[in-house]
């Protein structure tokens, strides 16, 4: 059992699934001599070669594309994308081609291959490398979509994800890569060590997609959340004294609505927590089926608490994130509607 | 009238910046005239040793590599070696092309298909590359290299079923009529979105090449469709990991309606897009079959060899609307197909072998004949199974198949509610 | 006042919009001399002259690309995507750049740019000529968009959109360029002669967007609909006597939520239906903020009456289309729920 | 230690195919030695006229266009004409970003600013291109050419303001440090996505045409970045319409730690992308003061006289990190940019005005220190006014504010659940 950060944890996965599978190959922007701008990668080429691990072109449309054609010759390609923020130039790839091939194709041809991409604000990076973009994914169908919010999620469903013969969407919280976050910018950062999760057993072990976490249990309100927000919807939770439920999704699609549903039957309440713009994103899409499943259990509206519908701002960075003051604001009203 | 602007020859300059519009030389109305274009062959384009750095391939991109003259006489440094059964070959998969478009094209008048798309004047490009590269070699085309799939012995029937989009589709009718599919016979499933294929070659032929394998990808893109980014991702990440990869420019003159200068095609070659990112670059008459089996035999080697990528432009000219949706006198002179100075395809072939003492206008009207019925007898049997005019026979429950390997719970419901039933029985 | 369809509203209003402002330019694949695949630029150039209304690359970014420059030197292109299915290779400039460039430079630029694209199958177009991406939009911030559901909205909100001082993205239903269709692809076809929303008056008139239309008032249920589901719905409700009161969206964003909320207050019961996959898709915005909203009205679960999540296919269109069966069903499931 | 590969030359073929990754000449712990490129003035590229064909400009595609010789000795066809007070203005302003770039980058360091980019090593690029077109002429940016706002003498305490975030800045702390935008210095809004602004000033350059003006739009784009679609788009819109703009490439060599061989630099200039396109393209010592300026002003007298676009790649070397973020000792040679053949573009220039005896040490020395001078004081200003370490003073109101040119119902709310208050009052 060994201490790991997230970077670490992913980093030991992808090299776990390099020894194992001569077929994986990772390669993005500055991933490889270098080892990726978080670290991620780093080591990997001076262990596998500079055929396992290598730079490509500032050309994500292009590292899908070549992703694509490598998966369909029967590699696994696990590819970065450097921030989230920069995926659109593959948007055309991965809706139209990657999600699509083996439906098209009636499964003679598919596209097994993972696309890490880091997401999330948090460290002052302005409207273009803090973007939560996952429900731009979520709404096409053929792809997969996980989200770890701590490291022994992140070795567990990285394992699925690339061993996984469909496209996945795997989703890094940039701001959890070094330890939890509790949404207070002012406080001292915590390492992962500072958490049990943070043990991320030697042996490898594999998450199922699909499989939410239930990370406390509680019977007076559902909270949902992913990522990052997962950890300040703990900590408003907590302060406040709430006896919530707090269901970290860790997979979008396919999303593991039973025990969501089973969670709001059991509290009658659920506030939603993403940091994406809220507008379309995916706590709509949460809403919408929870109100569907559970509408005679709901003893208030379901409530969500999002990303402002602006873009993420660089000097405002803590007045556009969802910190636990608009969680335990969103909680109190949902809590006190009749 | 419509107040239409001559081109701007190259070296002609307006004497201040003004938005240029490119406008082809002739509209609906005008008497097409292509007597300026000089046919013949340019014996001065040698065929260099395969490894050759690209930047000596310059002249190759910006000129017209022939074989074939306008009688069927061949000759020259790009002559391939190649039987007279193999030609004869060709004749045959490039006529079973053309009688199977013109067939598929009726029955879609006839509301059998819901679309068609022929590949009439480019029959020479998909057949004679077929004839070029492996059956290993994986293909990513676009939608006007049936051709391949008939060179290759593709079974018609399935290829007939696809486009009726009924239960001998492959498939299962999921796609638009002529999207073909095919693992086996290396033929990649065909994309609706235009580009994509083109980088998606280059990653499998970087797979073939990690793998020390020296299968080769061949991929395919209109002139219209090299402007998406696409196009230069597929060139500079072929160009960055030297990837044993045969990228085809078919230049047929034509995008829907907008003509290749709108590509940017006026000012250069679409070959010469390769030379500045490093890459050997051709462009040959397309509708030689000798050249472009040539090109094609000389740029798979280069590729086998360790030489990297080719980019090949064929030039050549769509005979015939965009697809059963298009009316092109709309926008181009109606006869302006026959004017094309570069004749036809199967009609140059045909008289190359006839000189060769290899084939008779007698032999030749047979063959017409034998595929004629084949192709009929082949579209009843493809028929029998279904259309979407008389019912696809395609099982509704298989709409919800397939989008995962293994059906995924949310699916399931919506199949359930669909009426379609259940996966869980 | 004149009869007109959808093709020729539109086809109108841009000959209008160019004869008032040389600064609109009309540009896209195939739009020059041929007038677009549907017809929509017709005459044009021939009018206008070559510079006003001309062809472009096949290349969807590089078209936003451009129009995003001319619309910051002052212009107001007028662009059209194909399809919106192909809309994806022009994502990033659309969402990164398009949609912020009034934001991050302070209104120091903006882009007043219109994309115009066709959506919704209907018309055996497969699964890259059949789609419906408008959550993809949505989701995006500093984009508007719109959704006419007959030529009389066409017109009035093309006009609104080419004058707004923001990227408007202006999605065409294109199985009613033609007539209006009330989803039974067996009938004969309907011209827009037939209905009265084919009456387009000739002076020029403008829709505001967020400005949702109540098609039809009634007291039963509630059904939220856009593009040619309103007629699919339409005919639904009608053929099932059902006192729906039916509300054509018309503009997504910004979205007429009070129209909405006042109706679902009134009604109790909402049926949300649209095309687009039903993960993720605007049906899930809405649902969600029908219940935040009207929580205590609804006697029933929002319910959506969605495309499948599955590719749009070929042979199955209509077994994929959510016609007025599947719309019966939901509105049946939402009356008769408690 | 890491098993590194030599680099292939363009000649040299493998075998077989395999997969080729290129890799750098000098790792971490290599000694760089350049000795092999012979940096000499290359007077044998003419300077043609500004209307010439653009194929006629292959070999300054693939050469390297000098004026200045290593001593600061000036001459050859392309020496343009120049005076020495534009000179010496030019001095001054690479001067000032390089004093600005150490202070805000000490001021990052100190938590005064989340993040900072310097351009050293590539200020005469942006200078000397800034004093060579026309205020009116819209420039594209990377986020390397704050030297053109220095150049166009746009306030410096607002750059610093903008870095800080502080209430100075014009567009309200929205963006990171060092994006800044002013239209009224001709400045595009920097964007975070690379190469967007590539196709955008195409438009622009259409838009001025289309209004037959003669401004024209001025573009960069980094080596790496080359390899977006973006790129593509804007080489082939600019060949199809004739529009008005100058495509940079700047090439230092590195993008964050990949080397301009990943983007596809090593089998060929980026500069001869451009003549695939039929655009005339230009490669030019970027560290070379005047080389930059002269053919600056060809492309821009070739644009405004109608005769397009021009593509430049300007070759340099990005003499640090990529950024505050970034530590460059990781992936190359720390003693890399010491070695690097062509010199600093500051010392070159400031040696060839002592040449020209229109300069002097001393003289250099007190400005020198007036600029630092200069620098220091406005740079305490700004920071009065905020920063990210002591508040920014920015009214979380405004963050509501200019999504869309009027406040939506939906942001109003959204603003007054944050708690700013209402604008509806
Ligand atoms: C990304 C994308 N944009 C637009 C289209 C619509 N479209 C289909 S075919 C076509 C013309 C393609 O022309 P070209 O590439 O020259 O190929 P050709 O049809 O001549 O073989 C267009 C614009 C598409 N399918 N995909
Ligand atoms: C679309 C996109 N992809 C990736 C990035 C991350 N990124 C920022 S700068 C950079 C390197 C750019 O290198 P180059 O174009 O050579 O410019 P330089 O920094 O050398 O001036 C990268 C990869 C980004 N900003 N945008
Ligand atoms: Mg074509
Ligand atoms: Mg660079």
């Amino acid at each position: 059992m060994a201490r790991m950060n997230m970077i670490e944890a992913i980093r030991s996965t992808l090299a776990y699934q390099m020894s194992k599978d001569d077929d994986v190959l990772v390669f993005g922007e500055d991933v490889g001599y270098f080892g990726g701008v978080f670290r991620c990668t780093d080591g990997l080429q001076e262990t596998f070669g500079l055929k396992r691990c290598f730079d490509t072109p500032i050309s994500e449309g292009g590292i899908v594309g070549v992703a694509i054609g490598m998966a369909a010759a029967g590699l696994r390609p696990v590819v970065e994308i450097q921030f989230s923020d920069y995926i659109y130039p593959a948007y055309d790839q991965i809706a139209s081609e990657a999600a699509r091939l083996r439906y098209r194709s009636n499964s003679d041809f598919c596209a097994p291959l993972t696309i890490r991409t880091p997401v999330g604000g948090g460290i002052y990076g302005g409207e273009t490398h803090s973007q939560s973009p996952e429900a731009l994914f979520a709404h096409i169908c053929g792809l997969k979509s996980v989200i770890p919010s701590n490291p022994y999620d992140a070795k567990g469903l990285l394992n699925t994800a690339i061993e996984t013969n469909d496209p996945v969407m795997f989703f890094e919280p940039k701001r959890l890569y070094n330890g939890p976050f509790d949404g207070d910018p002012d406080k001292p950062a915590l390492g992962w060590d500072s958490s049990e999760f943070g043990e991320v057993p030697d042996e490898e072990y594999r998450i199922p997609l699909g499989e939410a976490r239930v990370l406390r249990e509680g019977n007076a309100i559902t909270v949902l959340a992913y990522g990052t927000m997962v950890w300040v919807a703990e900590a408003a939770t907590r302060e406040q004294g709430i006896d919530a439920e707090i269901i970290d999704l860790r997979s979008l699609i396919p999303l593991d609505i039973e025990t969501i549903q089973q969670s709001v039957e059991k509290t009658g309440r659920c506030v939603i927590v993403h940091e994406a713009t809220r507008t379309c994103g995916f706590g709509a899409e949460l809403a919408a089926q929870v109100q569907e499943r559970c509408f005679y259990s709901l003893e208030a509206p379901v409530a969500r608490v999002c990303g402002w519908d602006t873009p993420y701002p660089h000097a405002l960075e803590w007045n556009y994130f969802p910190g636990q003051k608009r969680v335990a604001e969103g909680l109190a009203k949902v809590l006190e509607a009749a | 009238m419509h107040d239409r602007r001559t081109i701007l020859p190259i070296d002609e300059k307006p004497s201040s910046p003004e938005l240029h519009i490119p406008e082809p030389l002739y509209r609906p109305g005008d008497k097409p005239d292509f007597s300026h274009i000089h046919v013949r062959r340019s014996d001065n384009l040698e065929r260099p040793d395969v490894l050759v750095d690209s930047y000596e391939t310059e002249r190759h991109a910006g000129g017209l590599i022939r074989v074939m003259n306008m009688d069927g006489d061949a000759s020259g440094p790009w002559m391939p070696d190649i039987s007279a059964d193999t030609l004869r070959q060709g004749l045959r998969s490039m006529l079973t092309v053309r009688l199977m478009d013109d067939r598929m094209f009726a029955m879609q008048r006839q509301g059998k298909l819901s679309f068609y798309l022929k590949s009439r004047g480019e029959e020479a490009i998909s057949v004679a590359q077929a004839l070029s590269v492996r059956k290993s070699d994986m293909v990513f085309p676009t939608y006007r290299q049936q051709g391949i799939l008939v060179a290759r012995n593709y079974p018609l029937k399935r290829m007939m079923c696809q486009c009726l989009s009924n239960a001998g589709d492959p498939a299962l009718g999921r796609q638009m009529p002529t999207m073909y599919s095919s693992k086996e016979y290396g033929f990649f499933s065909i994309s609706g979105n235009l580009g994509t294929q083109f980088i998606q070659a280059v990653g499998w032929a970087m797979a073939s090449a990690y793998k020390n394998r020296d299968d080769l990808a061949m991929a395919y893109i209109g002139d219209g469709s090299t402007a998406e980014g696409d196009f230069h991702y597929a060139l500079n990440f072929a160009s960055t990991y030297r990837a044993p990869v045969i990228l085809n420019i078919v230049n047929n003159q034509w995008a829907i309606s907008s003509f290749q200068g709108i590509a940017g095609g006026q000012s250069k070659t679409f070959a010469s897009r390769g030379l500045g990112y490093g890459l050997a670059s051709l462009r040959v008459d397309g509708n030689d079959f000798l050249a472009v089996y040539a090109v094609t035999r000389w740029a798979a080697e280069r590729a086998r060899r360790g030489g990297g990528a080719t980019v090949i432009e064929h030039y050549t000219y769509r005979a015939e609307g965009h697809s059963s949706s298009d009316d092109p006198s709309k926008y181009r002179p109606s006869e302006e197909a026959n004017a094309w100075p570069y004749g036809d395809p199967i009609d140059r072939l045909k008289q190359h072998l006839i000189k060769l003492g290899e084939w008779s206008d007698e032999q030749h009207a047979e063959l017409l004949e034998e595929l004629s019925e084949m192709v009929r007898e082949t579209y009843k049997e493809a028929e029998a199974l279904g259309s979407i005019a008389s019912g696809t026979g395609i099982d509704p429950k298989t709409m919800f198949e397939g989008v995962y390997e293994h059906m995924s719970p949310k699916l399931e419901e919506q199949a359930e509610l669909s009426g379609v039933g259940s996966w869980r029985e």
